[in-house]
């Protein structure tokens, strides 16, 4: 059924569009209420029936990318879940595609988080995400969970030195030396990428400073859209890649899809937000251009007007 | 942009100077270092095989320019910290109050160094000692600092360079303010959206529909709200000479009783006191979406000639130039959130930006000495022009050509210009 | 006399807080006035309330235009007032959070107060494409930057931003559309707002000055003239 | 009121008695009082089409949803006030019986009788009423005005202008260039990649010229014209690019405002979508 929806949304759209642009042509204007339902229409349809663009990654995503599809199957990575639900909206989808594309390429994962919200955030991730769509991944052996740990900038400077100081045992209290995943681990110098996702404080910006200079270990970021700027300066030598609001996750996940096609069905909140966000800065760009053929059309007309 | 480590070149005035200023401040700590170093008789030495190093110079102070109300602890970490795999577990720090057994009062992370004690009194005495944990939770102490009284400081001279600006700001505004007094003509430039009140105002009594002023949304505890208000008066005057209806809903009460003494006065300078009453500013609700939805209400239905958005806005700022700007009015809208001025250029006819908000009432008083203050504001404006000029020249060739001079500029332009 | 005391307070008022910065045992002096301003603003509000009652009855005795909404603001108004004075349905005692969940405050304030005003907050997104529909005209040099601007922060967000100019080489990378975007956002846009908020800085203290000193008192008992 | 609007009004109260009892029976397996729940949801889903129809144009239905709005919002705020600032602050202060009675801790200090002076102005603000002494309702304006004005002063000069001025120091030349050997070597090694050095330093120039001839554009004593003049027309064109930009960077934002409500209505109301 959303299939027809999806085109019977589309020819509405960009139907009526043509229409206003060949009235503008003649030098008509449009009315406001007209703009108003042409918005509406264009939020409501990805809405009901989802329609996604497919996105070309931006270089500052494709980076990131590209590091965690050439890394050798089985090196470390670290994620660190720092954000609350207020940011979730934005933030966990890219958790989701980040853990999915580390797990495909059979790298080992350690969960952490450095905000107390951010546990229940991680255990999300792991029940609806990771364990239904990878089953045969082993706890201690592919993956583990460490959980969190009060004392934000003051748990980086540990974990930078030796990690399982700040972390004796894992979620469920298991020792860490006795985990086959932490043999190799000492401290955050020997993950081979670390990947910061929040946007509050501590941060992302906290891991390159106390761990990314310090022990000269790759961070990739993934940050609410407001703060995606402040990190600009980082990439690309402390920052390997930064994902930035809805618009980065979706990226992350178009190209996840492309590469990895066993991930185009499964849930793509990134892309699916997306929707009605393009169709929506599409139309406002239609009219802004019928706006302004309408004008020169109308002045030229009626002489210099 | 690294900034290369400085390596000082020619020696100059500047570098003597902050010789001579580091010379001082390392007098005082060795001064400071003296009361610590006092024999310290009371500590016995640990008596088991010293395997953890307790943190060394401890020293308490009090903390500069305050109202005596916070101590700043100090030491070097242990140095097992920088062992193999360091046996330090973190720092408990323990506080005695007049003489009183210590208590602990904190527990610290390895590699910390300093602490900051805010629950204190100016009138008590307090001694600190910090304690270094070993991974099997045995303790190491340091010494006992010597008793502390946190002093009042009366001038915090940490704002000295804050005040520094603020006197020659605030300096030239009243020096222009008094000169302008003799009458002699100041140019100022022309404020496009201050010029149109009076033909818009004029427009409303034409069409015999109201003039609608909105003061934006925050109470009379922001700045803007205030600007809002003498604007006010200024309009209310103009409105009263042409017999034009002005009707004001409002969003705060205290911003109510103020705009009614403002319309009210204006009225009777302009020689009209029987034409004004309390019923043309109306309060609604402190709700500020509430508020928005009433104010479309009144502009649907009133249909005013004219309206005026000036004042602190936030988010609703569009939804009301929108509908004001679907029953025809002519929309003056002024505010000095930078965040809101992209709708109100947008969608308003003309827009007052940030600080010709600030301006307006004086402009429009046209009185030379409300004129004189905007010239004191143009120093303002020359000052920062000059000191960002000599800004980036200094940093740019300090950090192109490495000359320590500029770098030394740099650092002291940055240090006046700093927040503290 | 009715002008020179308010003018004298608020003299001496804006200089006592003014000079407090410097000095700090009077530090804590801007927590008092801002907790003084509050505790006048409470009273305020019986000349605010009662004033918004007085209209809407007067609405209502006088049966003007729309006088039946009239009752609508008042039986909500007292509803709200009753029901958050007496704290009914509070679970907790006199002490408990006027909004405690489960009281009446809070279940009006869920059902009415917030479908109400996340729904007139949304009508942005309509006005936002009116406004640009009609702001951004190519009339003349300013307002086409404002266009061109406002177009390349647009596209920069959708998937054809990339598609239209993937193809320019990574030696020029910024000229694609995403990372321009991106650019004048942290460039020509950081130092206009840069500008506009030294300026305010500036207006502030000359508009501050000005009440000080008494030179602006249109507020207060007009001009003299 | 017109017949027409009671004959509205009759339609809609038909329509939500008739969709709440629809939403009853669809929920009603879920447990909980279903009732009151089921009620909540189409209320709030009627607000919602009741503002909306603002859009088309004013109607019954947005002058109820207005009304309805003030005279709820206004208690409410009223509510908060007495509650957080009488007696939350000022009892505390001022009475030791008053704050047992209200349950909140007394706050006893040599500065309470200070707490006077407020209720004194708050009571003068009252006189306002009365024509006689109305001009004694000045009293606690000035003490506002003088309270903002002192405030505002130091926190506006230290936030927008010293801290605004001190961050515009960015350096125009930088090391980590090729030492400067000539144009041809400058062009040769040209490259406008985001991330490369170029467009760091393009970067620092417009923020510099940005700011320099914004500030001129705000010139207020001085004619606009001669180089002065080329400089604020400069400084206007930077101005017309922030707004241009900041205007676009907030569509998403509100666009995804509308999102969440059409998605309440699709979803928590009508079931149509899960969320």
């Amino acid at each position: 059924m959303s299939g027809i929806g999806v085109i019977i949304s589309l020819v509405v759209i960009f139907g009526g569009l043509a229409w206003l642009f060949i009235r503008s042509v003649q030098g008509k204007e449009v009315e406001r209420r007209v703009i108003f339902l042409f918005i509406f229409v264009a939020v409501a349809a990805p809405i009901l029936f989802p329609i996604t663009f497919e996105e070309k990654a931006t270089p500052v995503v494709r980076n990131l990318f590209d590091k965690i599809e050439s890394m050798p199957p089985g090196s470390t990575v670290l994620i660190s879940f720092d954000y609350d639900p207020a940011m979730a909206p934005e933030v966990q989808p890219m958790a989701n595609a980040l853990s999915r594309h580390c797990l495909v390429k059979g790298h080992k994962v350690v969960f952490m988080c450095l905000w107390a919200t951010g546990q229940t955030l991680l255990t999300q991730t792991l029940e609806n995400t990771i364990l239904p769509e990878f089953p045969d991944i082993v706890d201690g052996v592919d993956y583990i969970s460490v959980g969190y740990k009060a004392g934000n900038e003051g748990v980086l400077n540990v974990v930078v030195t030796d990690f399982k100081k700040m972390f004796p045992t894992d979620i469920n209290g298991v020792p860490l030396n006795q985990t086959e995943i932490f043999k190799p681990i000492k401290s955050c110098a020997d993950f081979d990428l670390i990947l910061a996702l929040g946007g509050g404080r501590p941060g992302p910006k906290e891991w390159v400073l106390f761990v990314g200079d310090v022990a000269n270990v790759p961070i990739g970021v993934g940050v609410a859209a407001v703060v995606a700027p402040q990190l600009y300066p980082y990439y690309p030598r402390q920052v390997v890649g930064i994902l930035g609001g809805v618009k980065g996750a979706a990226e992350y996940e178009s190209e996840l899809a492309k590469t990895h096609p066993r991930f185009a069905e499964t849930d793509q909140p990134g892309l699916r937000m997306m929707g009605p966000q393009t169709l929506a800065h599409l139309v406002i760009m239609a009219f802004i251009v019928i706006g302004n053929v309408a004008m020169f059309m109308a002045r030229r007309k009626g002489g210099k007007a | 942009m690294t900034r290369p480590s400085d390596s000082f070149g020619c020696p100059s005035a500047v570098r003597i100077a902050l010789l001579v200023i580091a010379a001082v401040i390392g007098i005082s700590i060795t001064a400071a270092a003296q009361t610590e170093a006092a024999p310290a008789d009371s500590v016995i030495a640990d008596t088991t095989a010293v395997r953890v190093a307790p943190p060394t110079s401890v020293v308490a102070e009090d903390h500069k320019y305050d109202a005596g109300g916070e101590v700043d602890l100090s030491w070097v970490p242990s140095i097992s910290e920088s062992l193999q795999n360091s046996p330090v577990l973190g720092y408990r720090i323990y506080r005695s109050v007049n003489g009183n057994p210590e208590i602990l009062l904190d527990e610290l992370l390895p590699g910390e160094a300093e602490y900051e004690d805010k629950d204190v009194v100016k009138d008590s005495v307090y001694s600190y000692r910090v304690a270094t944990i070993a991974t099997d939770r045995s303790e190491y102490l340091s010494i006992t600092t010597q008793p502390l009284q946190p002093q009042v400081e009366n001038i915090d001279f940490n704002k000295s360079y804050l005040f520094l600006i603020a006197l020659v700001i605030s300096g030239a505004v009243i020096y222009f303010v008094e000169t302008a007094k003799r009458g002699k003509k100041l140019f100022v430039r022309r404020i496009a959206g201050l010029e149109a009140i009076d033909d818009a105002v004029g427009r409303a009594t034409e069409m015999g529909r109201p003039v609608l002023f909105i003061p934006g949304i925050n109470d009379m505890d922001d700045v803007q709200t205030l600007a809002a208000l003498t604007i006010l008066g200024r309009v209310a005057h103009t409105i009263a000479d042409f017999d034009s209806k002005i009707f004001m809903p409002v969003s705060r009460s205290l911003v109510m009783t103020a705009a009614r003494e403002t319309i009210k006065n204006a009225y009777q300078t302009a020689g009209r006191p029987d034409a004004y009453s309390d019923d043309m500013v109306s309060y609604v609700t402190d709700e500020q979406f509430g508020y928005v939805a009433a104010v479309d209400g009144v502009m649907v239905r009133e249909r005013p000639a004219t309206v005026f958005l000036l004042g602190a806005f936030f988010a609703e700022s569009l939804i009301l130039a929108e509908t004001g700007n679907s029953v025809g009015a002519i929309q003056i809208a002024g505010t000095a959130r930078p965040a809101q001025l992209p709708f109100f250029i947008a969608a308003c006819d003309f827009t007052l930006i940030g600080e010709e908000l600030f301006a307006a009432s004086a402009y429009l008083s046209g009185e030379p000495r409300q004129l004189g203050s905007l010239k004191g504001q143009d120093v303002g404006k020359f000052i920062a022009m000059v000191v960002i000029l000599v800004g980036v020249l200094s940093v740019t060739l300090a950090e192109a050509y490495q000359i320590g001079l500029f770098e030394g500029i740099f650092n002291w332009l940055s240090r006046i210009f700093s927040s503290n | 006399m009715r002008q020179a005391v308010p003018l004298t307070i608020t003299f001496l008022v804006g200089l006592l807080l003014i000079v407090a910065v410097f000095i700090p045992p009077l530090k804590d002096l801007e927590r008092t006035f801002t907790l003084f301003f509050d505790i006048i603003a409470v009273f305020a509000f019986f000349l605010g309330g009662g004033n918004l009652l007085r209209v809407h009855f007067n609405k209502l005795r006088n049966k003007k235009p729309d006088w039946g909404y009239s009752i609508v603001t008042i039986v909500g108004f007292t509803w709200m007032l009753i029901v958050g004075l007496l704290k009914i349905g509070n679970p907790g005692n006199i002490a408990s959070a006027v909004d405690a969940p489960g009281s009446l405050f809070y279940q009006t304030f869920h059902t009415v107060l917030v479908p109400l005003s996340s729904t007139m907050y949304s009508l942005l997104a309509f006005f936002v494409a009116s406004a640009s529909y009609r702001a951004f005209r190519a009339k003349n040099r300013e307002a086409t930057l404002l266009l061109i601007a406002a177009f390349i922060i647009l596209l920069g967000r959708t998937p054809f931003g990339m598609m239209v100019s993937g193809w320019i080489p990574d030696s020029f990378s910024l000229l694609q559309i995403p990372n321009l975007a991106v650019w004048i956002m942290n460039s020509p846009n950081l130092a206009g707002q840069r500008a506009i908020m030294i300026g305010i800085g500036l207006g502030v203290i000359s508009m501050s000055l000005r009440l000080i000193l008494g030179i602006e008192r249109s507020h207060l008992g007009g001009d003299k003239a | 009121m017109r017949r027409s609007t009671y004959l509205i009004f009759g339609v809609v109260t038909v329509l939500f008695i008739f969709s709440w009892a629809i939403k009853a029976l669809v929920i009603a397996g879920d447990g909980g009082n279903y009732l009151a729940q089921s009620f909540m949801v189409t209320f709030a889903a009627f607000l919602t089409l009741a503002i909306y129809s603002f859009l088309y144009e004013d109607n019954p239905l947005y002058k109820f949803a207005e009304h309805l709005f003030v005279g709820v919002s206004a208690a409410y705020w009223m509510c908060q006030a007495f509650w957080s600032t009488i007696v939350g602050n000022l009892i505390p202060r001022l009475s030791e019986g008053l704050s047992n009675y209200f349950m909140q801790p007394y706050q006893a200090s040599p500065w309470n009788p200070a707490y006077i002076i407020p209720v004194v102005l708050g009571v003068l603000l009252l006189t306002r009423l009365s024509n006689k002494y109305g001009w004694l309702s000045r009293w606690p304006l000035a003490f506002i005005v003088g309270t903002t004005a002192g405030l505002n002063f130091i926190r506006y000069l230290r936030s927008d202008f010293i801290v605004q001025v001190s961050s515009t120091f960015v350096p125009l030349m930088s090391t980590k260039l090729h030492p400067w050997e000539g144009i041809g070597a400058f062009f040769s090694n040209f490259d406008l990649s985001a991330t490369g050095q170029f467009a760091a330093l393009l970067t620092n120039w417009v923020i510099f010229l940005g700011v320099f001839c914004g500030i001129v554009y705000f010139f207020f004593s001085k004619e606009h014209t001669g180089t002065f003049g080329r400089a604020s027309k400069i400084g206007i064109w930077i101005l017309m690019i922030t707004f241009g930009a900041s205007f676009g960077y907030t569509v998403m934002g509100r666009i995804s405002l509308l999102v969440g409500r059409i998605t309440f209505l699709f979803g928590d109301w009508l079931g149509l979508v899960q969320n």
